[in-house]
């Protein structure tokens, strides 16, 4: 079992490579090969998960895996997975599965698009799986690759835009992040200098650093540097208009990966990186976290509620709900923290339910007008034509909007919960965040689903099996995991407990 | 007594014209001889303080590689611009500007 | 009785059970859907009766079962963090979870009627099935979080099912109205939840009441209001929000876009009941907070704004809706000025007679195949049945005597007037007064309703032709029979007058009375140590601690050791104000019951007098006190779509374009100042992905690198001089 | 004495020439005053007691360098140009009239008068000798010994410049015109015969 | 003293082989120059030369440290490795060259007759030890330089290149003496020892010195071309043929680093009162250097002047390790250059084949390429995102060796313009790769010169900058023992 790891992030880079083998005619083929590689993955994430021992706060003693990499920098290829990272795990492993099967249809250099999504999927475990600095970087930075190209070659009409507006936005922030790593590399002598795990544990407060003539606090800020690379994948509010960008451009299978997973890939990074190592700086900030977070939440559900394409509504929600997360952080409590995780994970399964449901859509229509430009109705009517692809849509949608009963609540409350006691006033302002998710969410419905249909969409067939088929799983897990979280919960608890009381000690 | 300020000065005044005529002409030959003068400055530099203050031959040495390569330099700088002149039919300085900064778009 | 997973989930569980299996079945056997639906609530129906039985049989205020289960628990080392969920069954919630399974029960009967033949009928049902178990999970809540759980269920059912005929644009905008204005009470509540929680640390309703009473809530304070009053206030509001109170009743009437039966058990019995439930929940909080004042006003204003609303409507659902309004503000009136009882009383009364109201309207809305009053008359030839159980309840609502309208509402007036009158203060007289014109208003738009449905000459004779006689069914007229009798005052009251006693229980007259007593604070000692049992497949109740029931004469029950004297007092006082309320109510039940006889059916007065007579309120009542307009217009169209679009034009326009993309609005302004790069503009201005930065740069790279070798080589020299300096100085 | 009325008058014909060189409008003349700045210079190599250098000074570059110049300004033309464009930036380095000379003078006053300011403090560091003005020692047979010994490399390596500066310049100043395939083998005959050289 | 100069000659092997490839290259030329299949036999004797020169390389990197020839040069192993990695970019130039249509088939010998004399002047100028062999150094990049750029025959272009290089050359050669002249005779001698020491023993700031360093700077600065010295690469660059390019790029300018590495390192690697003032010159001209460089390449049209722009942005990242040179600096050079020269090879193979189709380095042209030729368009990717510093190739690792160096000196304002900087580059990088990748071809029709061996040629490129990006610790140890001959 001590391999697991090194078999989920590998098995992608073999399935590349059986598809690479694959003659580019036999279209099928690679997408079967995908969709085994992709099974087999999702399979190793599970028997990890079924291998956990929830009663460990830290690293997994089992999984770990540390190999000499470059030995002169002390650089590690090591990988470990926790109770933060194992929740991202599972996510990530069923959320490619499902894309594969969801981008069934697509058939532009269908080989190259495989093979970008299985790179996608390891190098987005290896974010999650690292636990050193070089290698996580290598992979945070690996990662644009696959997308830039995803996006940039199936994507939409402004495609080319988004995948670069995408590609700057992220490599800005990681380049400021690898002087913040740098810099904490030289922090620490010895094999453990490139540690993520080693840094822990606020050692860098009363050091200080010269910048521009000016003296700093270590402390504080490569705190922020760290927060300007995670800060722009999440995204918080001004970092985040790349999203909408590429979310809209992006084909939907990437979208539902951005969304679903890369964007946790940013808090996670707060959680990996940011805090437990800067636990002083994270403390003293965490006001303007909070406040940032509900900025998100509202400006993200304002913005939401003024477009008239789907998609885009969909991803202006995202920075609604990362919003939701970065407030959970910033609690700094038990329940803010767990919840946060937990919104993390539920905001993976809902809102890739969203982005595949407004796939399947634009697989029929070929557009994604909520409101045509001319002021024309884009749908109207689904509700009666298309009722199973309403049930299903109904579900993500309440899911999104944080209907008790289905997962979005639960993560929602526990993040209420645990930021009241801190931050009331933004508490107050956030639960109108609420209010305004459930406005966008419902108008957008009603205008696409109620009402009489169209010529046009009387044209499109319901969803067939196979589109069944990749929501199902969403679908169940989000109703599973909306009344009752604790499988989720259980695996997060020792290792976010540890995280909140690291982050006592400084407060 | 001549001073070493005398040769320094001297030196300076070479350096000096030579760069206003490589600054003022239009001719490229008239630039290639403007190089001359500041080579030529250096040189006479390098003997003056051979002479005056280091007390050892390097200077001269020096002064000998500047002028030797000097030629080879005056050689290679006419043949470019008489290989200019066959294409262009001028040997203008300003008609030696269609390399330079466009504004893509 | 053991209370034990077995015994009390099935109350919830069947019809959740019953929507599960019907998800499945809804494909392929839809036939099969209504039954499962039926099933699932009648035999929940009988669980709840068995536990009604259960504690009228105990006939002790101090009996309540408390039983929790560990759902979430995040404990870590020394951070303990437990959300337990468990069930809460005292007096109350075994009447309730009674009415709520009965009335349930009844209502889907008739539905198999009435959706028959529908569009989507069976998921009529699935929806149907989920709300009812979502209905009885609230009542059966322990907590806080799982009431606004499926408090929210509950609202998503009731949008699905207002939506139910989403051709129509209406049904949409309604079913959106609805669930978003409950929605802004429900932020309220959960950030009522959010307050206790950071006191309490808990929000079961034992834990609530023994804080209250531990005095938890002194000498807080949240943005300078007291804690108490703060979370009483948030938690107020979701009842503002569910259970349709000025300034949220809007959505109310648009709900009757739905299907008649949802109507009847979401809109008029039991959803927006909770609303009131969870503030008698809460009752103690609201008194802590020394809220009852705002509420009894909003009850109130309520109850009388509905009321007047009411006279003036069409539709027969529409009467309806406003009618349940303002009932619903007179439970909140009651709440207001301490009718802690009656309030709960008129709750189930409501509960019964509204849904018979609303199953009735369905009647006849189905059979004429019209629900405009001015294309109806005459229809009790018709529809026989549904006339007589419409009467029943007609006259219950109006408070008519023998019925139970008039036990219930009539004890909140008197305790609105006893209360005015005792403190005589002025605030306590204008929510007594609205109260009373409420009461006057109340029978006389119910009449004019049944006068212009089943009375006098009919009005289109095509529909009426068209529509069959009315023949006894058991799923279309029975189901509202059985209601109907329910709405005699003696079930509850034990007498006509609220004296007497049910023969089959003679010791337990006034067994509502008794039973329901408002937690005040003396009240609450006993739950100042909860210890709660584990909710699992085994009683582990001591069964000899069950306190035996004691019956005090006049005061109703108290438990041992508790000091009585002062609500012996205090009875007294009350039934004084009573009598004296309950002669002024029922005079004024009579004037109004004369006043439309006289418009209605003899025509002494035509209705179109007061139309021209008071031309500007009719005009201000058809526009619904322009609050539709206000909140719709001004406040969304207006205000909040207006600030999205702003935000979002910024967003993509503004700060995207100019603070990310390019700054090239600055960029713009500074080509505009420079005469000298005005070339360059047309050039390289208005296009996305550079910045100002790189424009005016290339600006420069290419007045130096502009080819020319001497300048070159001025560039160099400069270069040299200014490094020399910055090397020198 | 001599020495001094040697400086002097090398001095004098120094700046004379260069002078005459920057505002002569004939390049011919140009190229002759040049030919006054070299044999200036070689002549105060000579008060300096470089009598090698000074040798090699008028060997190579009145010798060869002048000549080479001016051949080349008699293959092109040999007069001077006015700015073409004469307009904003463009006229700034037009030179060749006044503008130009005013740019010019401008930037070669401030570069010596940066350097001259700067060097000033030359003389912190340098110890000026005493010089015994009339003990000359012939600088030859030392320099031949340096060239051999310390400057082994250098030397040796100037000669792959010069071969390198020789072949290309022949690579270069080949004709541009397309020709006959027989014009071009004899061009590769003449340019083998210039390697030799 | 003869027989110690002679002893000398035994570390001076790899020059010598080089000097007598160049010979042999002359002579096989002017045998075989005029036939068009006997040119093979210039192009073997080339690489041959190379090779050995290579392999004698290899054996000199155990020498010790020292100077040779009366310490005119030294021979130390951080020299011998930057003359590796010249000689490895002459080499793939090569192939380059062979490939071009930019350099007419009469004049591909003389291309590698010039080249493998820049490259000696190369090798003297990266170990060289006194002023007058890196004049020496210098001389004999920049005149044979000159006849590079002008071999693109019968291009008025090409001609105008060589002549503003030619006149760019000699005016900061001739600052660049007037410098050394004042140096010689402030510290009296041309070695660098006596400088050194004598900069060593200055008792106070001396501008006059400074500056004369500042002079004798800017000669090396113009090699280099770090700004503000660097205005006439981008139009030489654009006038030369592509492989002269490619080959300015490497070889000139990896000399260049080496000499002001040296100097910087030697003269003031201990801490004078000199040292902070030269340090932060050198500190302002990399971050200005990387700024303009990546800034003016944003908006660029013709590939050339592009790739011109960025190996000035490059050269300014690598001016940063100089600063560190002592402190990991000198490992992040060699490493930075080593991978340097491999993207840019990559990058300027594929220009070339575009060149070739085409007639014209313009970016429209690269349209499409990742379709119609998936294995040139793929490497140039690599070669791209590797030169923006992605991992996980080359580029990445050898930005993270300077950035990793710079910041464990505290030089962190300096890291924080290098890291905009990366993000810049990346801009137009990213408007290269896109219009490569997303746009469609304009023709379908394929390189003809495309054969098997340039896909050879550029995958076996490729697989240095990926391997090296994955795998770079044997590489990065070497290249943290070099050491450095000090004075």
């Amino acid at each position: 079992m001590s391999g697991l790891l090194n078999w989920i992030l590998w098995t992608p880079v073999v399935g590349i490579l059986a598809i690479l083998c694959i003659p580019s005619k036999n279209k099928n083929a690679i997408r079967y090969a995908a969709l085994a590689t992709t099974a087999v993955t999702f399979v190793f994430t599970l028997l990890l998960y079924i291998n956990f021992d929830t009663s460990v706060a830290g690293m997994q003693p089992d999984f770990l895996v540390k190999v000499p990499w470059i030995g002169d920098f002390n650089i590690f290829y090591s990988l470990g997975v926790d109770g933060i990272s194992m929740p991202m795990t599972i996510l990530t492993g069923l959320l490619f599965f499902l894309c594969i099967l969801s981008s069934w249809t697509v058939d532009k250099s269908v080989k190259a698009y495989f093979a970008l999504l299985l790179m996608l999927e390891s190098t987005v475990f290896g974010v999650f799986f690292a636990l050193d600095f070089f290698l996580f970087y290598v992979y945070w930075e690996v990662m644009l690759l696959p997308m830039f190209f995803l996006i940039g070659i199936w994507g939409g009409e402004n495609r080319e835009y988004a995948a670069v507006k995408f590609f700057l936005y992220t490599f800005f922030g990681s380049i400021i992040m690898l002087i913040g790593i740098i810099a904490l590399y030289y922090s620490v002598d010895g094999v453990d200098a490139f540690n993520i795990l080693a840094h822990q544990g606020g050692k860098y407060i009363g050091k200080t650093v010269s910048i521009f003539g000016t003296e700093w606090a270590f402390n504080k800020i490569f705190f922020w540097a760290m927060f300007l690379g995670f800060a722009i994948k999440v995204p918080v509010f001004p970092f985040h208009t790349w999203l909408p960008h590429a979310h809209v451009q992006a084909p939907t299978a990437v979208s539902v990966i951005l969304a679903g997973v890369l964007l946790k890939m940013g808090t996670y990074g707060f959680l990996r990186i940011a805090f437990p190592i800067f636990p002083q700086a994270a403390v003293d900030y965490s006001t303007i976290i909070a406040v940032l977070g509900v900025i998100s939440v509202l400006y993200g559900a304002f913005c939401a509620m003024a477009q008239n394409d789907v998609k885009k509504l969909v991803a202006y929600s995202s920075v609604s709900h990362m919003g939701f997360v970065m407030m959970g952080m910033a609690a700094m409590t038990t329940q803010g923290m767990n919840g946060a995780v937990l919104q993390m994970f539920n905001h993976g399964t809902s809102t890739a339910m969203m982005f595949l449901m407004i796939g399947v859509i634009y697989e029929r229509s070929h557009h994604r007008w909520i409101v045509r430009p001319d002021g024309t109705k884009g749908y109207g009517g689904l509700a009666k034509h298309m009722p199973t692809y309403t049930v299903i849509f109904i579900i993500g949608m309440f899911a999104s909007l944080g209907l008790p009963g289905l997962s979005g609540f639960i993560s929602e409350a526990l993040i209420f919960l645990g930021i009241y006691e801190r931050f009331t006033t933004i508490t107050v302002i956030a639960v109108m965040g609420l209010l305004i998710g459930a406005a966008y969410l419902l108008w957008m419905y009603k205008r696409m689903f109620f009402g009489e249909p169209s010529e046009e969409v009387l044209s499109y067939s319901d969803m067939n099996i196979r589109e069944i088929a990749y929501m199902l799983p969403l679908c169940a897990a989000v109703i599973i995991f909306g009344i009752y979280p604790s499988p989720i919960l259980d695996i997060m608890r020792a290792s976010v407990g540890k995280l909140v009381e690291l982050m006592a000690q400084f407060q | 007594m001549v001073s070493l300020q005398a040769y320094l000065i001297v030196s300076l005044i070479l350096l000096i014209t030579g760069l206003v005529i490589m600054i003022s002409r239009k001719n490229i030959v008239a630039i290639l001889l403007g190089i001359e003068l500041i080579l030529n400055s250096a040189a006479l530099n390098f003997v003056a303080y051979s002479k005056y203050t280091t007390n050892n031959l390097d200077g001269h040495i020096f002064s000998l590689f500047i002028i030797v390569i000097a030629a080879a330099e005056a050689a290679v700088g006419l043949a470019i611009v008489i290989r200019f002149f066959q294409i262009k039919e001028t040997i203008h300085i300003d008609e030696v500007s269609e390399l330079r900064e466009e504004i893509a778009r | 009785m053991n209370y034990t997973i077995s015994t009390i989930a099935p109350i919830f569980l069947l019809p959740f059970f019953a929507f599960v299996i019907n998800c499945v079945l809804i494909k392929k056997v839809p036939k099969f859907v209504p039954w499962v639906s039926v099933a699932g609530i009648v035999g929940s129906f009988f669980f709840a009766a068995a536990i009604f039985i259960d504690f009228f049989t105990v006939y002790n205020t101090d009996y309540y079962i408390h039983k929790v289960f560990n759902w979430i628990d995040l404990s870590h080392g020394d951070n303990i963090f437990k959300i337990d969920l468990g069930i809460f069954i005292d007096n109350m919630t075994a009447v309730m979870l009674l009415m709520v399974t009965g009335v349930a029960s009844l209502i889907h009967i008739f539905s198999t009627w009435y959706m028959k033949g529908d569009v989507r009928w069976e998921r009529f049902f699935v929806y149907l099935s989920l709300f009812t178990s979502a209905m009885l999970g609230l009542v059966l809540s322990d907590n806080l979080l799982s009431i606004f759980m499926f408090w929210e269920i509950m609202g998503f059912c009731s949008y699905s099912l207002i939506g139910f005929y989403f051709e129509k644009e209406e049904a949409g905008n309604a079913s959106i109205k609805a669930f978003m204005t409950t929605r802004v009470g429900d932020v309220f509540f959960l950030l009522g939840i959010l307050a206790i929680w950071a006191v309490v640390g808990s929000v079961d309703i034992p834990s609530i009441y023994a804080a209250i009473s531990n005095g938890a809530f002194e000498g807080k304070t949240v943005f300078g209001i007291a804690l108490a009053s703060f979370a009483g206030f948030c938690i107020f509001c979701g009842t503002i929000g569910k259970s349709a109170q000025f300034p949220l009743q809007v959505w109310l009437p648009d709900a009757m876009m739905g299907p008649t039966p949802c109507s009847a058990l979401i809109h008029a019995a039991t959803m927006v009941a909770a609303g009131v439930y969870l503030s008698l929940r809460m009752y103690p909080l609201m008194y802590v907070g020394e809220l009852n004042t705002l509420i009894a006003y909003i009850g109130g204003i309520t109850a009388f704004g509905a009321a007047t609303i009411a006279l003036i409507q069409k539709d027969l659902k529409a009467v309806l809706a406003y009618s349940t309004i303002s009932q619903l503000g007179y439970m909140v009136l009651g709440i207001g000025v301490g009718a802690y009882n009656a309030a709960f009383m008129h709750l189930v009364t409501h509960a019964i007679f509204k849904a018979c109201l609303f199953l009735s309207a369905g009647s006849v809305i189905h059979s004429y195949h019209d629900k405009y009053m001015p294309e109806m008359g005459g229809l009790k030839n018709k529809l026989p049945y549904t006339c007589i159980a419409m009467w029943c309840c007609t006259l219950a609502i109006a408070g008519v005597p023998v019925f139970s309208g008039f036990v219930s509402k009539d004890r909140i007036l008197g305790d609105a007037l006893y209360l005015f009158l005792q403190t005589g203060e002025g605030v306590y007289a204008i929510p007594t007064i609205l109260g009373f014109v409420g009461a006057f208003l109340t029978p006389f738009y119910m009449f004019r309703m049944m006068f212009l449905t089943f009375h006098g000459k009919n009005r289109n004779k095509d529909k009426y032709d068209h529509c069959h006689k009315e023949h006894l069914t058991w799923n279309q007229n029975v189901p509202l029979l059985i209601l109907s009798v329910f709405t005699l005052g003696f079930f509850f009251s034990g007498s006509l007058t609220g004296q007497g006693i049910i023969s089959f229980a003679k010791e337990k007259k006034e067994w509502f009375k008794v039973l329901i007593e408002p937690p005040v604070q003396q009240r609450l000692e006993k739950f100042s140590n909860v210890t709660s049992q584990p909710f699992s497949f085994e009683d582990t109740r001591d069964m000899s601690v069950i306190p035996k029931s004691q019956y005090l004469k006049q005061s109703g029950f108290a438990g041992p050791g508790y000091d009585t004297s002062a609500e012996e007092e205090y009875y007294d006082e009350v039934h004084h104000a009573h009598v004296l309320g309950a002669v002024a109510s029922v005079i004024i039940v009579a004037l109004s019951v004369l006043l439309a006889f006289a418009m209605y059916i003899f025509g002494f007065i035509s209705p179109s007098f007061f139309y021209d007579k008071l031309s500007f309120w009719v005009k201000a009542l058809k526009n619904k006190y322009y609050m539709d307009w206000l909140y719709i217009d001004v406040l969304i169209k207006k205000g909040l779509l207006k600030l999205n679009n702003l935000l979002s034009w910024f967003d993509s326009g503004i700060y995207d374009r100019y603070a990310i993309d390019g700054w090239a609005f600055i960029n713009r302004q500074v080509f505009k100042a420079s005469h000298w790069f005005d070339r360059v503009i047309v050039d390289s201005v208005a296009v996305d992905g550079t910045a100002v930065g790189t424009e005016i740069f290339s600006l420069v790279t290419k007045s130096i690198q502009s080819g020319y070798i001497q300048k070159y080589i001025i560039v160099l020299i400069g270069a040299i001089v200014a490094l020399s300096m910055f090397l020198g100085f | 004495m001599f020495i001094n009325i040697l400086f002097f008058s090398a001095s004098a014909l120094v700046i004379a020439s260069c002078a005459l060189m920057m505002w002569t409008k004939n390049l011919m003349h140009s190229c002759v005053y040049l030919l006054g700045v070299l044999i200036g210079v070689a002549g105060l190599y000579l008060t300096l007691g470089a009598d090698f250098v000074a040798a090699t000074q008028i060997m190579v570059y009145v010798g060869g360098v002048v000549i080479l110049m001016l051949f080349a300004v008699m293959l092109t033309g040999g007069k001077d140009f006015q700015s073409k464009t004469q307009q904003l930036l463009n006229l700034l380095p037009s030179m060749g009239n006044k503008y130009t000379f005013m740019w010019g003078g401008g930037v070669g006053l401030v570069f010596a008068g940066c350097l001259t300011y700067f060097f000033m403090h030359l003389f912190k560091v340098i110890k000026v000798q005493e010089i015994d003005n009339n003990s000359y020692s012939p600088t030859i047979e030392k320099l031949g010994e340096l060239l051999v010994t310390d400057h082994l490399v250098a030397f040796e390596l100037s000669s792959v410049l010069l071969l390198g500066a020789l072949v290309g310049a022949a690579i270069i100043a080949r004709p541009r015109k397309e020709r006959p395939a027989y014009i071009d083998d004899i061009e590769h005959d003449h340019h083998h015969d210039e390697e030799h050289h | 003293m003869t027989t110690n100069l002679l002893a000398n000659l035994s570390f001076y092997i790899p020059e010598m082989i080089v000097i007598v490839t160049m010979m042999s290259l002359l002579f096989m030329e002017t045998a075989y120059a005029n036939n068009e299949r006997r040119r093979t036999f210039v192009y073997v004797t080339g690489v041959i030369g190379m090779l050995l020169c290579l392999f004698s390389l290899f054996k000199n990197l155990g020498v010790e440290a020292q100077g040779i020839f009366a310490n005119a040069v030294v021979v130390d192993s951080f020299s011998t490795m930057m003359k590796i990695t010249m000689v490895i970019g002459t080499l793939g130039t090569f192939y380059i060259s062979h490939k071009s249509i930019d350099i007419y088939d009469e004049l591909k010998s003389e291309y590698l007759i010039m080249a493998v004399g820049v490259l000696i002047g190369g090798m003297l100028l990266a170990s060289s030890n006194n002023m007058l062999t890196l004049y020496l150094g210098v001389e004999t990049l920049s005149i044979l330089s000159y006849v590079m750029t002008s071999l693109k025959r019968r291009d008025n272009l090409s001609s105008e290149a060589a002549i503003k290089y030619a006149l760019y050359g000699g005016v900061t050669a001739g600052i660049m003496l007037f410098g050394m002249s004042h140096l010689y005779g402030m510290f009296g001698s041309i070695q660098f020892g006596p400088i050194i020491e004598g900069i060593k023993g200055l008792e106070s700031f001396n501008v006059a010195a400074v500056i004369s360093l500042l002079l004798f700077f800017v000669g090396i600065g113009y090699k280099i071309a770090c700004f503000p010295f660097h205005m006439w690469s981008p139009d030489v660059y654009q006038g030369s043929p592509v492989p002269v390019t490619a080959f300015f790029s490497i070889v000139p300018k990896i000399a260049g680093i080496a000499v002001v590495a040296r100097v910087t390192y030697s003269f003031f690697g201990t801490e004078t009162v000199n040292t902070h003032i030269w340090n932060s010159l050198i500190a302002l001209i990399a971050a200005l250097t990387m700024t303009v460089g990546n800034l003016s390449a944003l908006n660029q049209k013709s590939v050339k002047r592009m790739l011109a722009f960025s190996s000035i942005g490059h050269v300014g990242l690598i001016l940063m390790g100089v600063l560190t040179f002592g402190n990991n600096g000198m490992s992040a050079i060699l490493f930075y250059t080593l991978i340097y020269t491999f993207m840019t090879l990559v990058a300027f193979f594929v220009t070339t084949m575009v060149v070739n189709r085409t007639g014209s380095d313009d970016a429209v042209y690269f349209r499409g390429l990742m379709k119609t030729h998936p294995i040139l368009g793929m490497s140039f990717l690599i070669a791209l995102f590797s030169l923006a510093g992605l991992p996980p190739f080359g580029g990445f690792v050898a930005k993270f060796n300077i950035i990793s160096s710079a910041v464990g000196n505290g030089l962190y304002t300096l890291s924080i313009v290098a890291a905009i900087n990366s993000v810049i580059s990346l801009v137009y990088y990213l408007k290269l790769a896109r219009s490569m990748v997303f746009d469609t071809a304009d023709s379908e029709e394929t390189i003809e010169s495309y054969s098997l061996a340039s896909r050879v040629y550029v995958i076996g490129m490729v697989i240095p900058i990926i391997f090296l990006g994955l795998f770079w610790n044997n590489i990065y140890h070497l290249y943290s023992s070099a050491k450095l001959y000090l004075n």
